[in-house]
């Protein structure tokens, strides 16, 4: 396993004091395994707490900060933060305007931060909570555990952080962020598998002249391994099945790539040199463009495109000041 | 052994599932590799450390130790298993009041309300090829054989989780992260499902130790 | 090879485009293979023309805009560009006020860029050039090529495009470049090979226990290869040559610890976690850190430290606008 | 022949050395990894496809056909060998005048000229472990050989490059991209050494061939 790493059971824990030691702006609960933003929430503003496994940097811790979120839980590598740090970085962001939870649809996810949930709710604490469920490689149905949350959680978290800042209300917080969560389509694929620390070696073996489509960001295996494609080829593997999948015309919308973790930027613009006809074809009118590594699978070579429908309002908010350690401009 | 179950027994279940939890790390992350994320390993083996730093003092009753440990493994697992090993562990204490002592009827029953609790967390049922198709025959065969005796009752009970657990390999995953590979999760040992297999086996020699 | 890649013969121009869908505040003349701002140079305002091999992006392409670059020349993978290119660079760019080269110690990079200032001079062009050179793994020497120039560009880049977007005129803008040039000192670990897509295999084969301490970001071999470490002693490794190297005690610095392309940003922060308490502990006085994929080696796994010794007006420089596809704060 | 080299023999070694790029491209990208980036095969082959587009209409007389070729290779290249294989043609043109035959001392003088600005621009001197280790002791053996005639003196060049190519493997580089790597750039040829022994044996197989 050629990382750096110290004990594979120290990762996390050492990976924060890290991201403490670079960046001033924000504060690292150790114990919790916490990150909030260094100054208290300003009293008033609805507080915007998200969390999930390790493994995905930036996202979410890298997300704090002004215009973004409060505070995210952040769990072991893979693995969904407990409710005891879900609950900590609630109560610790709460200014009496209540908070909004930031899940992304794994089962994990879902059943701590609910415990979270009930947990604050009975200390006192106004909760609302928005799942994002985003990924069309999974099929959508009552009969399984449905989507997964993808990048649209980046794309919401930037919009809905800004509205947030200019003090609106908990119920129009969530409301938006429910909108934005409906509003976004993403597709991943996998060109080879990523290493857990504390597994030692690949999730998953891809020889040399295949891909996995349709891969989740914990290097769970996609629905199709097919043989490797050019860039011209997975771009339309990755846009087809979203464009689909809205089944209306999309209009402006946001669109971010990701880089999994492994995949250099070069070949991520190249790939979106690639993406930016085919969506154009489909009457996808991009409005704005995030390219680079925001939701990544540790060191996974692969990436993941996800389109979120914007009206004018999502757009304002988008180019409002963010200053975060993985996203800023305008501060 | 055919009567009592003593909380010292439960606690040595409990350090016994531990035990087996970490032979069986690798294995328990090899088949979370194949249908999921490669950590079921690292999480129970973290969760029950965390359980076992807990049993010291040991706990006063089966309802104490069961307190302790699902609260624990809430706290210190994460990801799916943890709010659902967590809860059956949380279920089951109520269930037994302050006894010291609890029979075979008794534990069936405490079982029988953590599952029921696992279910209602997880909304999984029987064939979503999860942790509950070891657990839920492992209730009724337990219940069939309680009158025998907690020994009997966890061997039968240990017998067919271990069946349930085989039984998961053709099925497709309705639940769980297993579940977004659709038909691809069919060929393949539910790996929460295998856990289970060991915590009940687990029951099943301690108390076959202690008869 | 596991790429996102057409025909590997068009990586370069395939990425342009990309570049250019996803950037509309940067004009990619895809000709001349130059990325310029969108704007023209103001009157009066020096320009600061970059470039060098590609694979290393975001640099320097992704530094082009308000208060850094105005132009970047993008040669070949790993192959720095022509005369040509620099050429056109310079004179799309230049205001009258004259022209900054940051050029990276290459043969290839200096006698390129050599070349086109001959050449820009011959048209009436004032130009000025800065060469980095602040590898410390290679033997400063008369009798070889120098070293190798690498983090210290991006900082430069930053620090000296600031104070021309104030208006300061080409010699102390020169002035500044060669300040900020001697003040820096990297140093790059890399844990695996990175792979040309041209040569289709990685350029060095590294056993899964080894690693190349004072790797190139070309996949130039290192000047030793020694068993894989922990990111502990990797920090150590890193730190203790550029310290040494500095010979005096440091004081206020600015720190960059750039990915080399394949490295995700966890291990990044894991590693960083080792070294802030190392250059604590040696007298370098952090006051400004940047962590994520800055100066990248393709697909390479690893990672390069660079730390400039900064005085006070290098780090009110640091902290001015800046808008580029790369690098983005308080604009 | 032991007389003149006309133009288009000229043109014919270009051609030749172009092809011979080719089918060395892999080998010279094996030898720049060992030692360097990787890219000199494909700089070269790069470069050379567009020289050889610049060649029809065939140019008027060496020193315009050098002009072209040198001012290509210039502005196509890039890296190291691009303005060093650029300097080498441009600064043959002049030697030239503008003569449309060469004899053997011509096309020497215009060698030693050419070789003599890579020798400026790039400060090599012999046993740094560059192109000038298989250029320089070329030049030496053709004037030693030119009163044998033109095809003569390219056979004993193409000797002495290749002896010199050869010589360059155990040498540590001072100059260039190997020399980051000090002692270990020790073991390998050099890839530019490597290239401009192509570019004699295709000046040898040329005028060869056309005697
Ligand atoms: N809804 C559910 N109900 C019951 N068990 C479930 C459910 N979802 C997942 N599981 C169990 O959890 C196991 C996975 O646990 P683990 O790998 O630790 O968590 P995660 O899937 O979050 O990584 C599965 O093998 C399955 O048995
Ligand atoms: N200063 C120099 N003088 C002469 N030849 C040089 C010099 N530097 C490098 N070379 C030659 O250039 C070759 C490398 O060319 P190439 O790989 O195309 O460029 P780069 O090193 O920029 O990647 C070396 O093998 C060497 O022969
Ligand atoms: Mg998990
Ligand atoms: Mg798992
Ligand atoms: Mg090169
Ligand atoms: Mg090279």
């Amino acid at each position: 396993m050629k990382k750096f790493v110290n004990d594979p059971a120290d990762v996390l824990a050492e990976a924060l004091r890290g991201i403490q030691a670079a960046h001033p702006d924000v504060r690292v609960d150790a114990e919790n395994r916490v990150i909030l933003r260094a100054e208290p929430t300003r009293a008033g503003k609805v507080a915007l707490v998200s969390g999930g496994g390790s493994g995905h940097e930036p996202m979410h811790g890298g997300f704090v900060g002004l215009g973004m979120l409060d505070a995210a839980a952040a769990g072991e590598v893979f693995t969904s933060p407990t409710p005891d740090q879900v609950l900590a970085a609630t109560q610790a962001v709460d200014s009496g305007a209540g908070v909004l939870h930031i899940v992304k649809n794994y089962t994990g996810d879902v059943l701590n931060f609910e415990m979270a949930a009930e947990l604050a709710a009975a200390e006192g604490v106004q909760v609302e909570s928005v799942v994002v469920a985003d990924d069309v490689a999974v099929t959508d149905s009552t009969w399984t555990a449905g989507r997964r949350g993808t990048g649209t959680t980046v794309i919401l978290e930037k919009i809905v952080g800004a509205l947030a800042e200019e003090g609106a209300d908990l119920a129009a917080v969530a409301e938006l962020a429910r909108r934005v969560s409906a509003a976004g389509r993403s597709m991943g694929v996998a060109l080879t598998s990523c290493t857990v620390p504390a597994a030692g070696r690949p999730t998953f073996e891809l020889p040399d002249d295949e891909m996995e489509v349709g891969v989740g960001i914990h290097g769970e295996p996609g629905r199709s391994r097919v043989k490797l494609a050019s860039a011209r080829e997975i771009a339309k593997l990755m846009v087809d099945p979203i464009v689909h999948d809205f089944g209306e015309p999309v209009g402006p919308a946001i669109v971010l790539l990701s880089g999994l973790g492994g995949t250099p930027l070069i070949e991520q613009y190249l790939l979106y040199g690639e993406i930016a006809p085919l969506l154009a074809e489909a009457g996808v009118d991009v409005q704005r463009v995030l390219i680079g590594d925001y939701i990544t699978s540790l060191d996974m070579a692969g990436a993941s495109l996800t389109v979120v429908k914007a009206d004018d309002d999502m757009l304002r908010l988008w180019d409002a000041p963010v200053a975060t350690p993985g996203l800023r401009w305008g501060a | 052994m055919t009567g009592a179950v003593s909380t010292d027994d439960l606690v040595a279940w409990v350090r016994a599932f531990r035990d087996a939890v970490h032979a069986h790390k690798d294995e328990l992350t090899r088949l979370d590799s194949e249908i999921g994320d490669a950590d079921h390993g690292s999480n129970m083996a973290r969760g029950l450390d965390a359980v076992v730093a807990e049993l010291d003092p040991a706990p006063a009753s089966p309802s104490d130790l069961f307190k302790t440990v699902g609260m624990t493994l809430v706290s210190s697992v994460g990801g799916a298993s943890g709010p659902l090993y967590g809860t059956l562990f949380l279920r089951m204490g109520p269930a037994l009041g302050t006894e010291t002592e609890v029979d075979a009827e008794g534990l069936g029953a405490a079982l029988r309300a953590g599952v029921e609790g696992v279910v209602a967390r997880g909304k999984a049922e029987p064939g979503d090829k999860t942790m509950i198709d070891a657990l839920s025959p492992a209730l009724d065969a337990w219940d069939a054989a309680a009158a025998a005796g907690p020994a009997e009752a966890a061997r039968a009970a240990a017998e067919a989780a271990a069946r349930g657990r085989d039984a998961t390999e053709p099925l497709v995953a309705r639940k769980g992260r297993a579940s977004y590979l659709g038909e691809r999760s069919a060929g393949h040992l539910d790996p929460g499902a295998t856990s289970a297999t060991l915590l009940l086996e687990a029951l099943r020699d301690t108390l076959a130790g202690a008869a």
